[in-house]
C-alpha cells in the first residue's frame, strides 16, 4: 500500500503512539468530552492551516493570516455592532472577503515585485494589524455587546451528551465546518488545474511558468484563498469564544507553521497534504492541551512544549533525511 | 508543403544590458523539417529559443507564424501555436509525479479546469509506449536519474500534439540506445508533420539527424543551409572562425611510479562491486558505462560523498578512507561533478570565491583571509586556464557554460589536486571550448603529473583525451580499451554489445 | 561603486567589503535615515534634536541592534532563529542567579568585578550552548531551522520560567549594571559594544574564511558540500554565533535594567526579524551585511522615536514599520526592473 | 459627562497656574482595562487644562514599555505616571527620569524605589483574601479550587493568588487546591481551554479564582456552556463589561475591580500636587491620611515597613448581579 509509505501515514503513526502515551499517563484524556474539546480547538487553528499549507505549497511563506483574520473578525463585528445587525450569513461571508481581500494584497505585491513572500507577509501583517488597531479600535467587543446570532451559531452541536452530574458537552458543529473546508480544499488541490497549478508553481516556478500557467493565477489563487480562509476563521473563532477582541491571535502564526510542517509539508514548496495538515494541527493541538491533564508543572509546560514540539518535529525530519550530497 | 513557413523570425535582436545576444537575426522554420542550431556557448540559441516560445520579447524585429505577425508573444500564446520547448534543464516539477508531469501539460492547454486522473493515467502510459520506455507512473520526478527525467520531458512535448518542437541540447545526458531511439521518434514526428529545432554541440548527431543547419556565433547568424552542404569541419570553421584539431593522448611513462590512485576490491553500496582500478601520475583514465552503470557512485565514493565503500583506497601508495569531503580534498582529490549548476558553482558569488572556496585553509590558515594573496592566484588561475570575463569579481552566472568549467577546474588546480575526477568534463560545452579544455586538462595532467578519471558518455572526447578507457557494467569493470584498440568505433561497439543486454 | 566609495568615510576597505547590491541597498537605507531625521527635526524640533534622544537611543537602540545581527547571521545560511529573546532572556537570568547563589544573604549588589566577569562568561557560555543546541537540531537532526527555534525557544522561555519561578530576577552587581548603564569617555558603554561587534562581525563576514563558507552555503548548500565545506560542522558554528550574540544582547538587556525575566524583549523577535530583512539580508541565504543592518536599525529607530514625539499611537508606528518595508521591497525592485 | 467623579475633590488641588505636561505609561496600549484608564487621564486635563496623555506599548514587553519612557524624557515631560508591566525593568529608567527632575509616579507597583509616590489601589494580599472569602462563601466552604494567572511573571497576579490561597488555609480547611495556579497568557480563551481541561484532570473541582481579567470570560463561558451554573464557582477580577452578562445569566456570581480610571486620575493628581509644591518650594504634603477626593482615595495609608512611598487606596469594589448596573464599563 503507498498510503503506510506516505508521510502522512508516519504522522499518523506519531500521533496514535502520542495519544497512547497520554491516555497510559491518565486514562482521563480518553474521555469523549475530552476529545470533543480537542477537537473543538482545531477547528480555528485547522482552518488557518490550511490557508498556509496552501501558501507553503507554492513554495511562500505566510505571516500575516493571524492579522488578516483579526481583521475580518474585528471589523465585521464592530460594523455589526454598529448598526445592530444580527445575522450569520452576511457576516460570514464579509469577513470572507476581508480576509480574500488583504490576500489579494499579499498576492499583487509578492508577484508585482517578485518579492520573498515571508518578508512582504511580515510587512502586510504589521500594517493590517497597525491600522485595525491604530483606526478601528483595540478593546474587545464582550459579550454584552457581540451579537447573538453569532454566538448561537457558535454554540451549535453535532450532538449533545450528558454527564452523570447532568453538566453537558457537545461536539461543536464547527468541526463539521472545518473538516468540510478541509475536504473541499483537498478536491480542489487534488483534482482541478488551479489546485494542482499551486504544487506546480511550488516545486519550480520557472518550470510552471514555461508549461503556461500563469503565475498571477496561481498566486492570486493561493494567497486569495489563504486570506479568505483567514478571515473567516477569525470571526468563526469570535463567534466560538463569544467575544471579539483585536489582539487575539498575536504569534499563533508560528504555531500554525509549526503545525503545518509537522504535517509533512515542506517549506520549499511543492509538497503537502490536507490530511497532513490536518493530524500535524491535531498533534500540536493535543500537545498543548494535555499538559494538566499529564500532571506536568506550571513552571515546566513551556519546557514540555518546546520538548515534545522538538521531538515530533525530529520524527518527521529523520523520515525525509535527504542527505544533502 | 503550404506556402507560408510555420515560424519566421525577421531581424530580430535582444538585449542583455549591454550584451547583445541576438543580432539582427532573421530564420524560418518550416513545417515537418528537422533543423539543427549550432553555437558556441553564448552565441544566443538558448536566446532565440526563449523569444520562439514567448519567455523572452524581441527588442527588435518581428515573429511571424503561419505567415501571421504575432504580436506579443507569450508563452502560453507560443504553445497554442504548437510550440513545445525541452530546456536544458527539462523545466519539469520535481515534486509532482511522471503522470502530473506528463498530463498537465496537455490539460493546461485544452483549457480545462479539473484533473481527470484516469485520462491522465491513459496518455501517460500510451506516451510512454510510444517512447518504449518503462517508468513508475506515481514516482516523483525528483527520484528519476538524469535520463528518465529527459525522458519525461520529451514525452510532456510529444504529447503536447506539437508542430514544433525544440530541444535544447536533447542528448547530453542520454547514451547510445537512447539517442538513436530518440531519433527515430524525431523520425516519426517528421512523417507525422511535425517540425523540429535541435540545439546541439554534437556534430555527429547534427550531420546524422538534421536536414538543414543555422549557425550563430556572438548573436549573429553566420551560415544556414541544407545538411548536405556541410561536414564536421565545415561546421566547426562556422562556428569558431578558424580549424580545430583533435589530437590524441599518448600514454605516459609510468614504470616505477607509484599509482596516483589505486582502488583494491571496492565496492559501493549496491551500485559497484569488485572495482580494481590503478591510475598513474600523468595518466588520463576514461570509465564509459551506460546511465546507472555505478560510475558516480564510485566517484562520489572516493571522493567521500558516501560513506558506503568498502575495499582498499590507496593515494600515492597511502591508504585512506575518507569519511567527508575536506578529507578527500586534504589526500589530494578533486572532484567536477555532473551537474556544474546544482552542485558545482555558486552562481551569484564572483569567480574569485568559487575559485577559492576549496583551498580557503592555504588563503586564511587562521581565519583571516589573504586576499591579496587569493587575488592573485586566482588572477594566476585565471590566466592559466584561459577564462574570458571581466575580472575575477564577476559573478560566475554571467559566464558561459565553457567558461564557468574552466572555474570548475581551475578551482582544483588551486588545491594541488593530484588525482582528480571529472564527471562530463564538457557537457553543455562547445566545441571551441570543449577543445581548449581537453587542452588544458592534458597539459595539466602532464605538467603537473596528475591522474585523471574521465566519466563521459561523449565516446569522441574518450577516444581522444584519454590514453585508457575502463567500460562498466552494471557495477563491474566489464574491459579496457587502450592504445591502437582505443577508437571511437571501439568504444561505441562495446557500449551496444552491452546495452543489447540492458534495457534501460 | 565609486559613489558608495564617495559616501563612505571609511572609503577604501568598506567598499571591498560591500558587494555591487549590498552597496545599493546601504545607500537607499542611508539616504533613508536622512530623510527621516530631517523631517522629524522639521515637526519636533526641540524635542528630537535633544541630546538625550540621542543619548537615549543610543542606550536602548544596541539591543535590537545585535538581536537583528543575529537574526542576519542565522538568516545566511539560509535559515532563521526564532530562539533569540529566549536565548538573552535565558543568559541574563542565568547570569543572575549565578550572582544570587555567589552573594548568598549579601545581596549580589556588592559583588565585585572578578563575578561579574564570571557572569559575562556564564550568559556568553549559555548563548553558545543554546546556539550548540540550534545547531545540532538542524544541521545533524536536519530539522528545518524555522522549526528547531521555534521548539528551543520555546524551551529556552521554559527554563528561564523554570529558574525563576515567574518573577524577576533583581538586584544585579554594580559592575553588570555599569555594562547597561554606564559610559566610557562620554559614550553609553552599549553604543561602543555595538559598535565594537558591527566591526567585529563585518570583518568576519567579509574578511575571513568563516564569513565566505558561511555566504557559500546560503547561496548553494549541495555546492558547498562538493566544494570541501563542512556545511554542518559551519552551520553549527553559525548558531553558535547567534546564540552568543543573542546572549550579548540578553547582557545588555538584563544590565540596563538591572532585572532578568522571562518575557522582556518579547516584542523584539518580529522586530529582528524585519530589521535584519530590511537590510538587505536575503532569508533565503548567501547575502547580508551588517552596515545595512545597522542602517536599517538606526532608520527605524529614528523613525520611531518621531513618532511617539508626535503622540501617535503605537500601533500605527507598527503600521508603519511594516509600510517602511514593503516601500523599501518597492523601492529595491523598481530600481532593479529600470536598470535591468 | 464625568467619568470620574470629582465633586469631593478640593478645586484648589486642580488649578494650577502653569501648563504642566503629564504623560502616563501603561503596560499595553488598548486593552479594556487602560482604556478606561486613558478615560480617567483625558478628564484630567479636561478638568486642569495640563496636557495629559497616555501612552503604552502595543505588545505587553516591558522593553518596549522602558523604550517609551526613554523617549518621555527626551520630550521633556514635567511628570510620568506609571504602570509598569514590570517594576525592576522600570527602575533604571525612571531612575534617570528623576535625575532629571522628572515628577515620577506609579500604580501597581508596591515594590518600587525609583518613584516619588506609588499608589496602590489596595493591599494586594488583601484583595485576594477577599476573592476567596466570596468564593469560599459560593462553594459552602467545601471543595476543590482552582487559580489562574494571566502570567507566571505578573507579580501582582501572583500575589492575588497568594492572598487567597493563604486566606483559604487559614480559614477554609475544607477546601482545597486541585492543581497548581493555572498560566492563561491574558487570553480568555485559554482560560476556557486550560480550565476544561483542568475538569477533566479533576472533575470535582467546584471553584475558581480569576487572577486575570479574561477569566471572568472565560470561566463564564465554560458555565454557560457545559451547564455548571451551580456546580462550578467562580471569583474573580472582571469587569462588568466584560463579564456582566454571566453575572446577570447566573453562570457567575461574583467579580472584584477597581476602577482604572480613577486609579490614573489618582496618579495624575498626584503628579501635579507634587509639581505644584515643587514650583512653590514646598513639600507636597502626601502622606499617609491624605484624601485626594476620589472614590477610594480619600484615606490614603502607607505601606508597613520602610518604604515610605507606597500609598494605599481603600480597596476595590465588588461586583454582583445586584449592583451591576452602576458600573457601566
Ligand atoms: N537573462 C539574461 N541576462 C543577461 N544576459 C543573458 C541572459 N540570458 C542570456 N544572456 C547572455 O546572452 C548571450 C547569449 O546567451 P544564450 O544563453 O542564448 O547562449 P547559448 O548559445 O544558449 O549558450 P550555451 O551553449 O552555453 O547554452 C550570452 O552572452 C549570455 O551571457
Ligand atoms: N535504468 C535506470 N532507470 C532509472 N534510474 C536509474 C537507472 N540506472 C541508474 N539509475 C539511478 O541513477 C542514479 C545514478 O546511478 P549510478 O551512480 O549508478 O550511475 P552512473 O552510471 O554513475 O550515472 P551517470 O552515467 O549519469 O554518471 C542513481 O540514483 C540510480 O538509482
Ligand atoms: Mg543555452
Ligand atoms: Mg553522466
Amino acid at each position: 500500500m503507498s498510503f503506510l509509505r506516505s508521510s502522512d501515514a508516519i504522522i499518523l503513526g506519531i500521533l496514535a503512539v502520542a495519544m497512547v502515551l497520554i491516555g497510559l499517563v491518565n486514562p482521563a484524556f480518553w474521555q469523549m468530552s475530552n476529545l470533543f474539546s480537542l477537537l473543538k480547538s482545531n477547528v480555528v487553528i485547522g482552518i488557518m492551516a490550511l490557508g498556509v499549507l496552501l501558501v507553503m505549497i507554492s513554495g511562500g511563506i505566510d505571516v500575516s493570516f493571524t492579522a488578516f483574520a483579526v481583521a475580518g473578525m474585528y471589523l465585521v463585528v464592530k460594523v455589526m455592532v454598529a448598526l445592530d445587525y444580527n445575522g450569520v450569513i452576511l457576516p460570514f461571508m464579509s469577513a470572507t472577503l476581508i480576509g480574500g481581500l488583504l490576500g489579494l494584497m499579499n498576492a499583487g505585491i509578492i508577484h508585482r515585485f517578485s518579492m520573498i513572500p515571508l518578508i512582504v507577509t511580515l510587512g502586510t501583517a504589521s500594517v493590517v494589524r497597525g491600522l485595525v488597531l491604530g483606526l478601528v479600535g483595540t478593546s474587545n467587543v464582550n459579550i454584552n455587546k457581540m451579537p447573538t446570532a453569532l454566538i448561537e451559531f457558535g454554540k451549535t452541536d453535532l450532538l449533545v451528551l450528558e454527564r452523570a452530574n447532568g453538566s453537558t458537552y457537545g461536539l461543536t458543529a464547527m468541526v463539521a465546518v472545518y473538516l468540510g473546508l478541509a475536504l473541499l480544499l483537498h478536491l480542489v488541490l487534488k483534482h482541478t488545474m488551479i489546485g494542482r497549478s499551486v504544487y506546480a508553481y511550488g516545486a519550480d516556478p520557472e518550470a510552471a511558468k514555461r508549461v503556461g500557467f500563469s503565475t498571477g493565477r496561481t498566486m492570486i489563487f493561493v494567497y486569495v484563498t489563504a486570506g479568505a480562509l483567514a478571515g473567516f476563521s477569525g470571526l468563526l473563532h469570535s463567534s466560538m469564544i463569544w467575544l471579539a477582541n483585536p489582539r487575539d491571535f498575536v504569534g499563533l502564526e508560528l504555531d500554525v507553521i509549526a503545525a503545518v510542517v509537522l504535517g509533512g509539508a515542506s517549506i520549499f514548496g511543492g509538497r503537502g497534504t490536507v490530511l497532513g495538515t490536518v493530524l500535524g494541527v491535531f498533534i500540536l493541538v493535543m500537545i498543548q492541551n494535555s499538559l494538566i491533564l499529564m500532571g506536568i508543572d506550571t513552571t515546566w509546560q513551556r519546557v514540555v512544549v518546546g520538548g515534545m514540539l522538538i521531538a515530533a518535529v525530529t520524527v518527521t525530519a529523520l523520515r525525509d533525511r535527504r542527505a544533502l550530497v | 508543403m503550404p506556402s507560408a513557413p510555420l515560424i519566421e523570425l525577421r531581424n530580430v535582436s535582444k538585449r542583455f544590458g549591454g550584451v547583445r545576444a541576438l543580432d539582427d537575426v532573421s530564420l524560418t522554420l518550416d513545417t515537418a523539417r528537422i533543423h539543427c542550431l549550432a553555437g558556441e556557448n553564448g552565441s544566443g540559441k538558448s536566446t532565440l529559443i526563449k523569444i520562439v516560445s514567448g519567455v523572452y520579447q524581441p527588442d527588435e524585429g518581428e515573429i511571424l507564424i503561419d505567415g501571421k505577425p504575432v504580436g506579443k508573444l507569450d508563452p502560453a500564446t507560443s504553445i497554442a501555436h504548437g510550440v513545445q520547448v525541452i530546456y536544458q534543464d527539462f523545466s519539469l516539477f520535481p515534486t509532482l509525479t511522471v503522470v502530473e508531469n506528463l498530463a498537465l501539460n496537455s490539460f493546461l492547454r485544452e483549457g480545462r479546469q479539473r484533473v481527470d486522473w484516469r485520462r491522465a493515467r491513459k496518455m501517460a502510459r500510451e506516451v510512454l509506449a510510444r517512447l518504449d520506455v518503462k517508468l513508475d507512473l506515481d514516482a516523483t520526478v525528483e527520484t528519476l536519474p538524469a535520463a528518465g527525467r529527459q525522458i519525461v520531458a520529451i514525452a510532456r512535448a510529444m504529447l503536447a500534439d506539437a508542430r514544433l518542437i525544440i530541444m535544447d541540447e536533447p542528448t547530453t545526458t542520454l547514451t547510445g540506445r537512447e539517442v538513436e531511439r530518440l531519433f527515430r521518434i524525431v523520425r516519426d514526428l517528421q512523417d507525422q508533420g511535425i517540425a523540429t529545432l535541435f540545439v546541439s554541440h554534437k556534430m555527429r548527431e547534427m550531420l546524422e539527424i538534421s536536414e538543414h543547419l543555422t549557425v550563430f556565433r556572438n548573436g549573429k547568424k553566420v551560415t544556414e543551409g541544407p545538411i548536405s552542404e556541410f561536414d564536421e569541419r565545415a561546421i566547426t570553421r562556422a562556428m569558431t572562425g578558424r580549424d580545430l584539431h583533435q589530437g590524441r593522448f599518448a600514454a605516459p611513462h609510468t614504470t616505477g611510479k607509484t599509482p596516483r590512485l589505486e582502488l583494491r576490491n571496492v565496492a559501493v553500496g549496491d551500485k559497484a562491486q569488485d572495482i580494481n582500478l590503478t591510475l598513474m601520475p600523468g595518466e588520463i583514465v576514461g570509465l564509459s558505462g551506460l546511465i546507472g552503470a555505478g560510475r558516480k557512485a564510485i566517484a562520489q565514493a572516493i571522493f567521500g560523498l558516501r560513506q558506503d565503500m568498502t575495499g582498499e583506497m590507496l593515494v600515492d601508495g597511502q591508504p585512506i578512507a575518507p569519511a567527508s569531503v575536506p578529507d578527500a580534498i586534504a589526500a589530494g582529490l578533486a572532484y567536477v561533478p555532473e551537474d556544474r549548476l546544482s552542485e558545482g558553482l555558486f552562481l551569484t558569488r564572483s569567480i574569485r570565491d568559487n575559485s577559492i572556496v576549496s583551498s580557503l585553509a592555504r588563503f586564511a590558515p587562521r581565519l583571516w583571509l589573504n586576499s591579496d594573496k587569493a587575488a592573485a592566484e586566482t588572477r594566476k588561475m585565471f590566466k592559466e586556464m584561459a577564462i574570458s570575463a571581466p575580472g575575477i569579481d564577476a559573478p560566475v552566472g554571467t559566464l558561459s557554460g565553457g567558461n564557468a568549467q574552466r572555474v570548475m577546474i581551475g578551482r582544483w588546480l588551486m588545491t594541488d589536486a593530484k588525482v582528480l575526477i571529472l564527471n562530463g568534463p564538457t557537457v553543455g560545452v562547445d566545441v571551441g571550448s570543449k577543445e581548449q579544455i581537453h587542452g588544458i586538462i592534458q597539459d595539466l595532467t602532464r605538467k603537473n603529473d596528475l591522474a585523471v578519471l574521465m566519466i563521459s558518455d561523449d565516446m569522441p572526447e574518450l577516444a581522444a583525451n584519454c590514453n585508457r578507457v575502463l567500460c562498466m557494467r552494471e557495477g563491474r569493470i566489464t574491459g579496457e580499451l587502450s592504445g591502437a584498440a582505443l577508437t571511437e568505433e571501439a568504444l561505441d561497439a562495446a557500449l551496444s554489445k552491452e546495452t543489447l543486454g540492458e534495457p534501460a | 561603486m565609486t559613489s558608495q566609495t564617495k559616501s563612505e568615510p571609511r572609503g577604501s576597505i568598506l567598499s571591498g567589503m560591500l558587494s555591487d547590491e549590498t552597496a545599493r541597498t546601504n545607500l537607499l537605507l542611508g539616504a533613508i535615515c536622512i530623510v527621516v531625521l530631517v523631517a522629524m527635526t522639521a515637526m519636533r524640533p526641540n524635542m528630537f534634536l535633544s541630546s538625550y534622544n540621542f543619548e537615549s537611543m543610543a542606550f536602548f537602540m544596541p539591543e535590537l541592534g545585535i538581536l537583528s545581527i543575529a537574526m542576519m547571521i542565522a538568516m545566511l545560511t539560509g535559515g532563521i532563529d526564532l530562539s533569540i529573546v529566549g536565548v538573552a532572556n535565558l543568559a541574563g537570568i542565568t547570569a543572575g542567579t549565578l550572582f544570587g547563589m555567589m552573594a548568598g544573604e549579601n545581596g549580589s549588589s556588592v559583588l565585585g568585578l572578578g563575578p561579574v566577569a564570571l557572569g559575562v562568561c556564564a550568559a556568553l557560555v549559555v548563548g553558545l550552548l543554546a546556539g550548540l543546541l540550534n545547531g545540532f537540531l538542524i544541521s545533524v537532526l536536519k530539522i528545518t531551522p524555522i522549526l528547531a527555534t521555534l521548539g528551543t525557544g520555546q524551551v529556552f522561555i521554559g527554563l528561564c520560567l523554570v529558574l525563576t519561578g515567574g518573577p524577576a530576577i533583581v538586584g544585579f552587581p554594580a559592575g553588570w549594571n555599569a555594562i547597561g548603564n554606564g559610559k566610557i569617555a562620554g559614550l553609553p558603554v552599549p553604543l561602543l559594544l555595538f559598535v565594537v561587534i558591527c566591526v567585529g562581525l563585518s570583518l568576519l563576514l567579509a574578511r575571513t574564511s568563516f564569513g565566505l563558507r558561511l555566504k557559500m552555503i546560503g547561496t548553494n548548500p549541495k555546492a558547498a558540500v562538493y566544494a570541501g565545506v563542512r556545511r554542518g560542522q559551519m552551520i553549527v558554528w553559525s548558531y553558535m554565533l547567534t546564540g552568543g550574540l543573542a546572549a550579548m544582547a540578553g547582557i545588555l538587556l538584563s544590565a540596563r535594567t538591572n532585572a532578568a525575566k522571562s518575557d522582556y524583549g518579547s516584542s523584539y523577535l518580529l522586530q529582528a526579524v524585519l530589521i535584519a530583512v530590511l537590510g538587505g539580508t536575503n532569508p533565503a541565504g548567501g547575502r547580508g551585511n551588517v552596515i545595512g543592518v545597522a542602517l536599517a536599525l538606526i532608520s527605524l529607530t529614528l523613525l520611531s522615536s518621531g513618532f511617539q514625539m508626535m503622540r501617535l499611537s503605537n500601533h500605527l508606528i507598527d503600521f508603519v514599520w511594516g509600510g517602511f518595508l514593503i516601500l523599501v521591497i518597492a523601492l529595491n525592485s523598481w530600481r532593479r526592473h529600470r536598470r535591468a | 459627562q464625568q467619568i470620574v467623579n470629582i465633586d469631593n475633590v478640593d478645586p484648589e488641588a486642580l488649578a494650577s497656574e502653569e501648563e504642566y505636561s503629564i504623560a502616563t505609561v501603561v503596560k499595553v496600549d488598548g486593552i479594556a482595562w487602560f482604556d478606561r484608564m486613558r478615560d480617567g487621564v483625558k478628564q484630567f486635563g479636561e478638568d486642569t487644562g495640563n496636557d495629559t496623555w497616555m501612552v503604552g506599548p502595543s505588545q505587553a514587553d516591558a522593553a518596549a514599555q522602558v523604550q517609551l519612557i526613554e523617549n518621555l524624557i527626551a520630550q521633556g515631560v514635567d511628570a510620568i505616571a506609571v504602570v509598569p508591566f514590570s517594576v525592576e525593568a522600570v527602575e533604571p529608567v525612571l531612575k534617570k527620569a528623576r535625575d532629571r527632575g522628572i515628577v515620577v509616579v506609579s500604580h501597581e507597583a508596591s515594590n518600587i524605589t525609583n518613584v516619588d509616590y506609588d499608589i496602590e489601589a489596595f493591599d494586594n494580599l488583601a484583595y485576594g483574601a477577599e476573592l476567596m472569602d466570596n468564593l469560599a462563601a459560593q462553594m459552602g466552604e467545601t471543595g476543590k479550587y482552582v487559580a489562574t494567572v494571566g502570567s507566571l511573571t505578573s507579580k501582582s497576579q501572583n500575589e492575588w493568588i497568594d492572598g487567597a490561597i493563604a486566606r483559604q488555609e487559614e480559614a477554609y480547611p475544607d477546601m482545597s487546591l486541585a492543581t497548581e495556579r493555572l498560566e492563561t497568557y491574558d487570553d480568555a480563551n485559554t482560560d476556557y481551554t486550560k480550565l476544561k481541561e483542568a475538569l477533566t484532570a479533576h472533575p470535582d473541582i467546584a471553584g475558581v479564582v480569576g487572577g486575570p481579567m479574561p477569566t471572568s470570560a472565560g470561566a463564564g463561558r465554560l458555565i454557560a456552556e457545559s451547564g455548571l451554573q451551580g456546580q462550578l464557582h467562580f471569583a474573580g477580577t472582571g469587569l462588568p463589561s466584560v463579564a456582566g452578562q454571566y453575572l446577570s445569566n447566573g453562570d457567575i456570581d461574583y467579580i472584584q475591580f477597581w476602577d482604572p480610571a480613577v486609579a490614573g486620575y489618582a496618579m495624575n493628581l498626584i503628579a501635579l500636587k507634587e509639581l505644584k509644591a515643587r514650583a512653590a518650594g514646598e513639600d507636597a504634603g502626601i502622606g499617609a491620611g491624605t484624601d485626594l477626593g476620589l472614590e477610594g482615595y480619600t484615606d490614603l495609608q502607607l505601606a508597613e515597613g520602610a518604604n515610605a512611598k507606597v500609598l494605599y487606596g481603600a480597596g476595590w469594589v465588588g461586583v454582583t448581579k445586584d449592583n451591576m448596573a452602576d458600573y457601566d464599563f
